[in-house]
C-alpha cells in the first residue's frame, strides 16, 4: 500500500487549488519538501555566482595587467546614466516580487498579481534600455569584443579585451534576465489560477531567490563596467 | 643511438637496468640542481618505501590470519584507539614538512640567477628550439633524433648559463632532464632559467676536424625535450645539450656565428633546418603541415579565397617574411613570420635551396651557378680588403 | 523488519487539516522593513555613483585624494553592503534555516579562492613585466610604444645582445629584459648558490 | 503510483511500448542509475580502445606497421583513417594526438566524473538512507538527459575529426589549432558539467533532507559520506569549469581575446580557471571510490570499521582543501612564491587522506575477512591507491616536481589514483551491488579471474611508467628515444592483460544477466539499508519505511538482516546487549 493513495481521499476539494497541495509521493511531508526546494535553489544560486565570478575574475585580471586603458575605457565606452537606470529598476523588481510574495503568504491574491507583472515590466524595461540604448548602437559603431572590434577611435590598445568582457558579462546577464522573464510569465499564469497561497507558495519564493540573485550580480557589474 | 645511458635488451636484461634508471645511473651531478634534487627525491623514495611496505604487509597478513572461517565470530576489537590515530596523522604531517622544506630550499636558487650567467636567447616554435648565443651565433650541428632532425646545441663546463626564453606561437616546455631544469614558454611574456653543467661531455677533436663525446656511448650528451604539449610534431622537439670545456665552447660558439663562409646552397639547407622550415616544408616531396619543397619552384600556386602567383624570388620572399598574407590552397594559416629573424643572406640562401630543388634540372644548374658567384665575389671583395 | 505502526498509517502532518508542520516554513516579509531596505539600496546606489565621479574629499583641512584604487575599494565596499541587504532580507536568509547561509557562506569561500589566489599569481607575474602583447600579431620584432605608434624591431639578434647586456649591466632594465616571473634581482639573491665556478 | 510499488525496479510493463516509455520518462532514481551504468559503461569501452592504440603506438619508439601509401601515423592511423580537417594531412603524429585526447577527454568527462557518483551513487545513495528516491526525481532524469545530450555532442567531435589539444585544452593552442572539431569537443565538456552539477544539487539536498527519521549524520554508511562531499565540489567547482569551456568556445567562435597573447590575452589566466575546476574534480573521481572502499572492506571484512568519524570527516577535509591546490599543476609557469605556497597547501591533502588509509587497513585487523572478488578488487584498491597516494608528495615537492612535471611520472601517478583508485573501487562496488541491482549472482570463480587479471594487468601497465618518468620522458609523446622502448614495451604488454581482465569481466556479468542463479536479499551479510530491501528493489525501494535500529557497521552486535547466526555468528564477548537486524 503506498501512502500517496491513502492520502488521496483526504483533499478537500473545496479548499482553493493551493491550499490542495499534497507532497510528492517521496516526502515524509509537505515541510521538509519545501525545505529541501529551497536548498537545492540555494545550491543552484552558488553555482550561479561561481560562474560569474569566472567573469569577475578575468575582469580584475585585465584591470591589473592594463589599469590605465581599462579605467579610461569604462567611461569612454559606457554611459553611466544607462546603467543607473538599469540598477535602479532592478532594485525596484526585487522590492516588487518580494511583495508578490508577501502576498502569497498574506493570501492576497490581487497583490500577487499586480507585484508580478509590475517585476514583469521592470525587467522588460531593464531590457529594452541594454538592447536599444546599449548594444545596438555599439553594433553599429563596431564596439564589438575581440576580434571583430571596428571602432575607429578606440582610445587604448586593448579596448577590444575590455569589450569582450563587457560583453559576456552583460549578455550573459540580460540573458539570466531574460529567463527570469519567462518563468516569472509562467508564475504570473500561475497566479491568475490562484495557485499560491499561505500554504503553497515555495515555487514562487524559489523564483523570487533566482531573480535576487540577478539583482546582486547587477548590484556587483554595475559600479564595475560603468564606474570605476 | 646510444647515448644518455645503457641500451636495454627487453627481457630479464631489462631488471637490472630498471635500479640504473631508478637512480639515474650516470646523470646524479651533471648540472648544479641535479644532486639536490635527486636527494630530496630518494628522502621521499625511501620514505614512501618504508610506509607502502609496512602497510601492504600488513593487509597481506591480515588477509591471510583473519580471513574467514564458517561458523566463527570476529573477536571484537576496539573501533577507535585515539593514541594511535593521532600517531598516524602527526608522524606523516611532520615527514611531510621536511618534504615541503627541503624542496623549497632546493627549488628556490633555480629561480635565481647569478649576475654573470652568460644569457642564451631561447626561441620555441612549433616545432623546433632556437638558440641565440651572445655573439648571435645559432647552432648549425643537427642530429637525428626521433625522427627529426634536431639541434645540438653547446653549454659551457662549470660556468653559469641563463636561459632567457619565448615562444613564437602556444606555450612550450625547455626541460633538460639530466640538469633536472624545465621552465614553460610563453608567447607573451619571457621567462628564463639557468643551470651550471658539471662535465663535459664533448671534445674538439683535430683529427676529426668536429667534437666528439669523450666517452662514446657512456655519455654522449643530453636530451633537451619540450614538456608542454604543442600540437603535431610536440614529441619530435628533441635536441642534444652537449657540454664542453671553455676553449671548446668558445671555439664551437665561432664555427655557429659565421655563416659567411658557407655557400648558398649549402646555407640554404641548413637553414631549412635551423629555422626549423623543416618542420613543416619537406624536401623529398612528402606532403606536411606546408607545401613540400621539392619542385615547387616555378609552378604556380592556387591560394585560398582566389588568387595565384608563380614561385619565384619574390613570391619566396613573401612567404617568408608575410606568410599570412596569401595562403596556398589545401593548407592552414600555420606560420609564424619572419619578419627580422633571418638575414638577406639568409633569404638569397634559402631561395636558391628552393631553386636547386626545382624539377627542371636547368634550375638546378642556375641555383648551383648563383650559389658559386656568389662565393667567387666574396673571394674577390676579401682579396681586394686585404691588398688593396 | 521491524517498524512502529505509526509509520503505516498516515502521518497526520502530511495531510493540511493540521497546520503545524507549515508554521516555522511560514515566515511573513513584512512590508515596512522590506521598503525602507529598498529605499537604503537606492540611496546606496546614488552613493556608489557620487562617490565615483569626485576626485577628492575635503575634511576640515584635510584632503583625501580619490585614486583608482580608492574608487575600486569604495564601490565594492557599498556593493558588498548592498547585496548583503538583498541576501539577508530579499532572500529571507535572516529568517530562513542556516543552512541557506551555510551554502552562501560556502559559496563565498570558493569565490575568495578562485579570484584571490588567482590574481595573486597574476600581479606578480605582472611585476615581472609581460612582453608586448602586439609583437606577435605583425610579426618580427614590431611592437608598438606607450603613445601606441608602431615601432620598427631590431631583429631577435639584437634583441639578445642588448638583452644579455641589460642582463649583466643595470639592473635598471631587469623588468624588461629579464622578466623571468617572479625572479629576485641576481644581487640581492637571498639563498642563491654559488655559480659552480 | 498504481500497482508497481510490489514488484522490481526492473519488471517490464503490460506492453512492451509501455515498458520503454517506463524507461524513457522514469523519475525512479534507480533506473535512471541503471541507464547511467549503461552509458558510462559505454564510454569506458571507448575511451578504453583509444588507450590501447596509444599502447600499441608507443610498441615502437618511431614507427611499426606502417602504411606509408596512405600517409597514416604508425599504429593509430591504421584505426583512424580519413580524419582530414580542411584538406589538412593527417600527420606521423596528429592520429596518436587524437587518440590520446579522446582517451583522456572521454574518460574524465564521460566515464571517471558520472561512473560512481551518477550510476552507483544514484542506485544506492536514496536507499542507504532509507528514502524512496533522491529529492529532485525529475532534475535526475534531467541530469541524465543532458549527460545524453553532453554525449552527442563528443560523438559528434569524434566523427568530424576527434580534438588534439589533450583533454586539458591548453590556450594558445586550443583556441587557434584547426585540427579536429575541438569546439564541439569543449562543448561537450561544458554541457557534461551541468548533468554533474544537478546530480550534485540532488544529493546534497537528498542527504540533508531524506535520511530516515532517527538517522543522524554519524548513522549515515561512509559512502553517503563519500558522496555527500562529493557533490558539496560537484556545486562549487564545476560552475567555473563551465564559465572557462564557454570563454574558450567564444575564444574560437568570435576571437574575444581573453586567453589569446595574439590580442592581448594571457594564456596562463586559462590555467588558473581550468585547474580551479579540474583539481578538485580529481576528488570527484577519488572521493566516491574512497567510499565504495569504505563499504567494501567494513562488509567482507564483517568489522565495524576502525575510526569512522576519521573517515567521514577526513571525505569532508579533501572536499575543502582540494579548493587550495589547484595551482600545483603549473609549478613550471607560475612565481616562485605563489609556487612555495601552493606546495606547502598541496601536502594538507595527502593527510586526511593517509588517515583513511591507515583506517581500512586497521579495520581488517582481527576481522573475518572473504577473500571474494568485491574483496580482492578492496584489496587491489588498497595497493594501487596507496601507490598512486605515495606518489603525490614527490610530485607536491617543488624542486622534485620542476623535474617530473609532465612526465610519464605525472602519468603513472595520475593512473595509479584514478584507475588504480576509482576504477578499481568501481569494479568492487559492482561485483558488491550487482546481486542487489540486478537481482543474479555471478560467478565468483571468474570474478577473481578477473579481478587478479586486471591487478596485475593495471600494475605491469603503469609501474613501469614511474621509471621513464623519473629519466625524463615527457607525456604525450607520439615518438621518443630508443633508450625507453623496452619500458614501453613492458607497459604495452600490460594493457594487453588488462584489457583480458576486462574482457573476462564482461563475459561474467553477461552470463549473470542471462543465466546468474537469483540473488538472495542479502549476500555478504551487509548492515546498510539496501541489503534490508529486496534483490532488486521495489519501485519505492521499500514496503514499509525502514526503522533505523543499529549503526551501519554494528557487525559484533547484530546478526544481518536476512541471515542466519549460523553464517555470520555473534562472538560469546558480545552476546550481552546483542540487537537483531529483524
Amino acid at each position: 500500500m503506498s501512502t500517496a493513495a491513502a492520502r488521496k481521499p483526504m483533499i478537500d476539494m473545496d479548499l482553493p487549488p493551493h491550499a490542495r497541495h499534497v507532497p510528492a509521493t517521496h516526502w515524509r511531508n509537505a515541510k521538509d519538501e519545501a525545505e529541501a526546494a529551497k536548498l537545492g535553489m540555494w545550491l543552484f544560486l552558488a553555482t550561479e555566482i561561481l560562474l560569474f565570478a569566472g567573469f569577475f575574475c578575468a575582469y580584475s585580471a585585465f584591470r591589473l595587467y592594463y589599469p590605465g586603458n581599462w579605467h579610461a575605457a569604462s567611461s569612454y565606452y559606457l554611459s553611466w546614466k544607462i546603467g543607473f537606470a538599469n540598477t535602479v529598476v532592478l532594485l525596484a523588481s526585487s522590492f516588487t516580487i518580494v511583495m508578490a510574495i508577501r502576498g502569497a503568504q498574506t493570501n492576497r491574491q490581487w497583490m500577487i498579481q499586480l507585484n508580478l507583472f509590475l517585476t514583469q515590466l521592470c525587467a522588460a524595461f531593464f531590457l529594452v534600455v541594454k538592447l536599444v540604448w546599449e548594444y545596438w548602437p555599439k553594433i553599429q559603431e563596431g564596439k564589438l569584443p575581440g576580434g571583430f572590434f571596428t571602432y575607429a577611435h578606440s582610445q587604448g590598445p586593448h579596448d577590444h579585451i575590455f569589450l569582450s568582457i563587457y560583453w559576456i558579462a552583460t549578455a550573459t546577464h540580460g540573458l539570466h534576465v531574460f529567463v527570469g522573464m519567462i518563468v516569472i510569465g509562467w508564475a504570473m499564469w500561475m497566479a491568475a489560477r490562484r495557485h499560491y497561497g499561505p500554504k503553497h507558495y515555495t515555487s514562487l519564493e524559489n523564483i523570487g531567490l533566482y531573480w535576487h540573485i540577478v539583482d546582486i550580480i547587477w548590484i556587483f557589474l554595475f559600479p564595475l563596467l560603468y564606474l570605476v | 643511438m646510444t647515448s644518455g645511458g645503457v641500451q636495454f635488451a627487453f627481457g630479464p636484461g631489462v631488471l637490472s637496468s630498471w635500479w640504473d634508471w631508478l637512480w639515474f645511473h650516470n646523470q646524479t651531478d651533471t648540472s648544479t640542481f641535479a644532486r639536490g634534487v635527486d636527494l630530496v627525491f630518494f628522502y621521499i623514495f625511501w620514505v614512501s618505501a618504508a610506509f607502502f611496505v609496512l602497510l601492504m604487509v600488513l593487509m597481506a597478513y591480515f588477509a591471510v590470519r583473519y580471513r574467514r572461517r564458517p561458523g566463527v565470530a570476529p573477536e571484537p576489537s576496539a573501533s577507535h584507539n585515539t593514541p594511535l590515530e593521532i600517531t598516524w596523522s602527526v608522524v606523516p604531517t611532520i615527514l611531510m614538512a621536511v618534504m615541503f622544506v627541503w624542496g623549497t630550499y632546493e627549488y628556490l636558487p633555480l629561480k635565481i640567477a647569478p649576475a654573470d650567467a652568460e644569457v642564451i636567447n631561447v626561441t620555441a616554435r612549433q616545432w623546433g628550439w632556437e638558440w641565440v648565443y651572445e655573439n648571435g651565433a645559432q647552432s648549425r650541428d643537427r642530429e637525428r633524433i626521433a625522427d627529426m632532425d634536431s639541434p645540438v646545441f653547446a653549454l659551457p663546463r662549470g660556468r653559469p648559463v641563463k636561459f632567457i626564453m619565448s615562444s613564437n606561437d602556444v606555450i612550450h616546455s625547455m626541460y633538460i632532464a639530466a640538469f633536472r631544469i624545465k621552465r614553460d614558454v610563453f608567447p607573451n611574456m619571457y621567462t628564463s632559467q639557468w643551470t651550471v653543467p658539471k662535465e663535459a661531455t664533448h671534445r674538439w677533436s683535430e683529427e676529426m676536424k668536429q667534437f666528439v663525446p669523450i666517452q662514446p656511448g657512456a655519455n654522449n650528451g643530453y636530451y633537451m625535450a619540450c614538456a608542454e604539449y604543442c600540437g603535431d610534431q610536440h614529441s619530435q622537439m628533441w635536441a642534444r645539450i652537449m657540454v664542453l670545456e671553455d676553449a671548446d665552447y668558445v671555439k664551437w660558439k665561432e664555427i655557429q656565428a659565421s655563416t659567411d663562409d658557407i655557400p648558398l646552397l649549402v646555407l640554404g639547407e641548413i637553414l631549412h633546418k635551423t629555422k626549423g622550415c623543416v618542420s613543416c616544408h619537406s624536401v623529398d616531396g612528402s606532403k606536411g603541415t606546408g607545401p613540400t619543397w621539392k619542385g615547387i619552384w616555378g609552378t604556380t600556386e592556387q591560394f585560398k579565397g582566389g588568387g595565384s602567383a608563380v614561385v619565384d624570388e619574390n613570391y619566396v620572399r613573401e612567404s617568408i617574411l608575410e606568410p599570412a598574407k596569401n595562403i596556398v590552397q589545401g593548407f592552414a594559416n600555420q606560420m609564424t613570420s619572419f619578419q627580422g629573424q633571418v638575414t638577406e643572406r639568409e633569404l638569397m640562401a634559402l631561395t636558391t635551396y628552393i631553386k636547386s630543388l626545382s624539377a627542371k634540372p636547368d634550375d638546378l644548374e642556375a641555383a648551383k651557378a648563383a650559389s658559386d658567384a656568389e662565393m667567387e665575389a666574396k673571394k674577390k671583395a676579401a682579396e681586394e680588403a686585404t691588398n688593396p | 523488519m521491524t517498524h512502529d505502526p505509526l509509520q503505516d498509517s498516515i502521518d497526520p502532518s502530511e495531510t493540511l487539516s493540521v497546520h503545524e508542520a507549515h508554521e516555522d516554513h511560514h515566515h511573513v516579509s513584512p512590508f515596512w522593513p522590506m521598503l525602507w531596505v529598498f529605499v537604503v539600496l537606492v540611496v546606496l546606489t546614488f552613493l556608489t555613483v557620487w562617490t565615483s565621479r569626485m576626485h577628492e574629499i575635503v575634511i576640515g583641512n584635510t584632503t583625501i585624494e580619490f585614486g583608482t584604487t580608492l574608487h575600486i575599494l569604495v564601490a565594492m565596499a557599498i556593493a558588498v553592503v548592498k547585496a548583503g541587504l538583498v541576501a539577508a532580507y530579499f532572500m529571507h536568509l535572516k529568517y530562513d534555516k542556516p543552512m541557506n547561509t551555510v551554502v552562501v557562506g560556502a559559496t563565498i569561500f570558493a569565490v575568495t579562492l578562485f579570484i584571490g589566489l588567482t590574481l595573486g599569481d597574476l600581479d606578480a607575474r605582472r611585476f615581472a613585466g609581460m612582453k608586448d602583447m602586439q609583437y606577435h600579431i605583425l610579426g618580427g620584432d614590431v611592437h608598438f610604444d606607450a603613445a601606441g605608434n608602431r615601432v620598427k624591431g631590431k631583429g631577435i639578434v639584437q634583441t639578445a645582445k642588448d638583452n644579455a647586456h641589460a642582463e649583466s649591466s643595470s639592473p635598471a632594465a631587469q623588468s624588461h629584459s629579464q622578466p623571468a616571473t617572479g625572479d629576485a634581482k641576481p644581487a640581492e639573491a637571498p639563498g642563491a648558490k654559488p655559480g659552480g665556478h | 503510483m498504481s500497482g508497481h510499488h510490489h514488484e522490481s525496479y526492473l519488471a517490464p510493463r503490460e506492453t512492451l511500448w509501455k515498458s520503454i516509455m517506463a524507461w524513457v520518462y522514469t523519475l525512479d532514481h534507480k533506473r535512471i542509475g541503471v541507464m547511467y551504468l549503461i552509458a558510462t559503461t559505454f564510454a569506458f569501452l571507448l575511451a578504453g580502445v583509444f588507450a590501447l592504440l596509444v599502447r600499441a603506438e608507443l610498441w615502437e619508439p618511431t614507427r611499426t606497421i606502417v602504411d606509408e601509401a596512405t600517409n597514416q601515423t604508425r599504429v593509430v592511423g591504421q584505426f583512424l583513417p580519413g580524419w582530414t580537417e580542411r584538406g589538412l594531412p593527417v600527420t606521423p603524429n596528429n592520429a596518436y594526438n587524437r587518440a590520446f585526447t579522446l582517451h583522456g577527454a572521454i574518460m574524465v568527462f564521460l566515464f571517471i566524473i558520472p561512473a560512481v557518483p551518477a550510476a552507483l551513487g544514484n542506485i544506492f545513495l536514496p536507499i542507504m538512507l532509507g528514502a524512496k528516491d533522491v529529492a529532485f526525481p525529475r532534475l535526475n532524469l534531467l541530469s541524465w538527459y543532458t549527460y545524453v545530450f553532453g554525449g552527442l555532442f563528443a560523438v559528434w567531435s569524434l566523427a568530424s575529426g576527434g580534438a588534439e589539444t589533450g583533454w586539458t585544452f591548453y590556450t594558445p593552442y586550443s583556441s587557434t589549432t584547426n585540427w579536429g572539431s575541438t569546439t564541439a569537443m569543449v562543448l561537450a565538456a561544458f554541457i557534461l558539467g551541468f548533468s554533474s552539477i544537478f546530480t550534485g544539487i540532488n544529493f546534497v539536498a537528498t542527504v540533508h533532507k531524506l535520511r530516515v527519521p532517527g538517522m543522524g549524520w554519524f548513522d549515515m554508511p561512509l559512502f553517503a559520506w563519500a558522496i555527500y562531499a562529493t557533490a558539496i565540489i560537484q556545486v562549487l567547482a564545476t560552475p567555473v569549469l563551465g564559465i572557462t569551456l564557454l570563454l574558450l568556445v567564444l575564444e574560437r567562435t568570435l576571437r574575444i581575446g581573453i586567453f589569446d597573447p595574439a590580442m592581448g590575452g594571457d594564456p596562463v589566466l586559462f590555467q588558473h580557471f581550468f585547474w580551479f575546476y579540474s583539481h578538485p574534480a580529481v576528488y570527484i573521481m577519488i572521493l566516491p571510490g574512497m567510499g565504495i572502499a569504505s563499504e567494501l572492506i567494513a562488509v567482507h571484512c564483517h568489522k565495524k570499521i576502525f575510526g569512522y568519524r576519521a573517515i567521514a570527516f577526513s571525505s569532508i577535509a579533501i572536499a575543502a582543501i582540494s579548493f587550495l591546490v589547484w595551482a600545483h599543476h603549473m609549478f613550471t609557469a607560475q612565481t616562485a612564491a605563489f609556487n612555495a605556497v601552493f606546495s606547502a597547501l598541496t601536502f594538507l591533502v595527502a593527510i586526511p587522506t593517509a588517515i583513511k588509509v591507515f583506517n581500512w587497513i586497521s579495520t581488517m585487523y582481527k576481522a573475518s575477512i572473504a577473500l571474494n572478488t568485491p574483496m580482492l578488487y578492496a584489496m587491489s584498491f588498497l595497493f594501487c591507491f596507496t601507490i598512486g597516494g605515495l606518489t603525490g608528495p614527490p610530485l607536491a615537492t617543488l624542486a622534485v616536481d620542476i623535474h617530473l612535471h609532465d612526465t610519464y611520472f605525472v602519468v603513472a601517478h595520475f593512473h595509479y589514483v584514478m584507475m588504480g583508485g576509482t576504477v578499481m573501487a568501481f569494479l568492487g562496488g559492482l561485483h558488491h551491488w550487482w546481486p542487489k541491482m540486478f537481482g543474479k549472482m555471478y560467478n565468483e570463480f571468474w570474478g577473481r579471474v578477473g579481478a587478479v587479471l586486471v591487478f596485475i594487468g593495471f600494475n605491469v601497465t603503469f609501474f613501469i611508467q614511474f621509471f621513464m618518468g623519473t629519466q625524463g620522458m615527457p607525456r604525450r609523446y607520439a615518438t621518443y628515444v630508443e633508450e625507453f622502448t623496452s619500458f614501453h614495451k613492458i607497459s604495452t604488454v600490460g594493457s594487453w592483460i588488462l584489457f583480458l581482465g576486462f574482457l573476462i569481466h564482461a563475459l561474467v556479468f553477461a552470463h549473470s544477466l542471462v543465466a546468474g542463479r537469483a540473488a538472495p536479499k542479502n549476500p555478504w551479510g551487509g548492515l546498510t539499508f539496501e541489503w534490508e530491501a529486496d534483490s532488486p528493489p521495489v519501485e519505492h525501494n521499500f514496503d514499509h519505511e525502514p526503522v533505523i535500529t543499529h549503526g551501519p557497521y554494528d557487525f559484533e552486535s547484530v546478526v544481518p538482516p536476512h541471515c542466519s547466526e549460523q553464517d555470520f555468528p555473534l562472538h560469546p564477548a558480545a552476546q550481552n546487549g546483542r540487537a537483531h537486524g529483524h
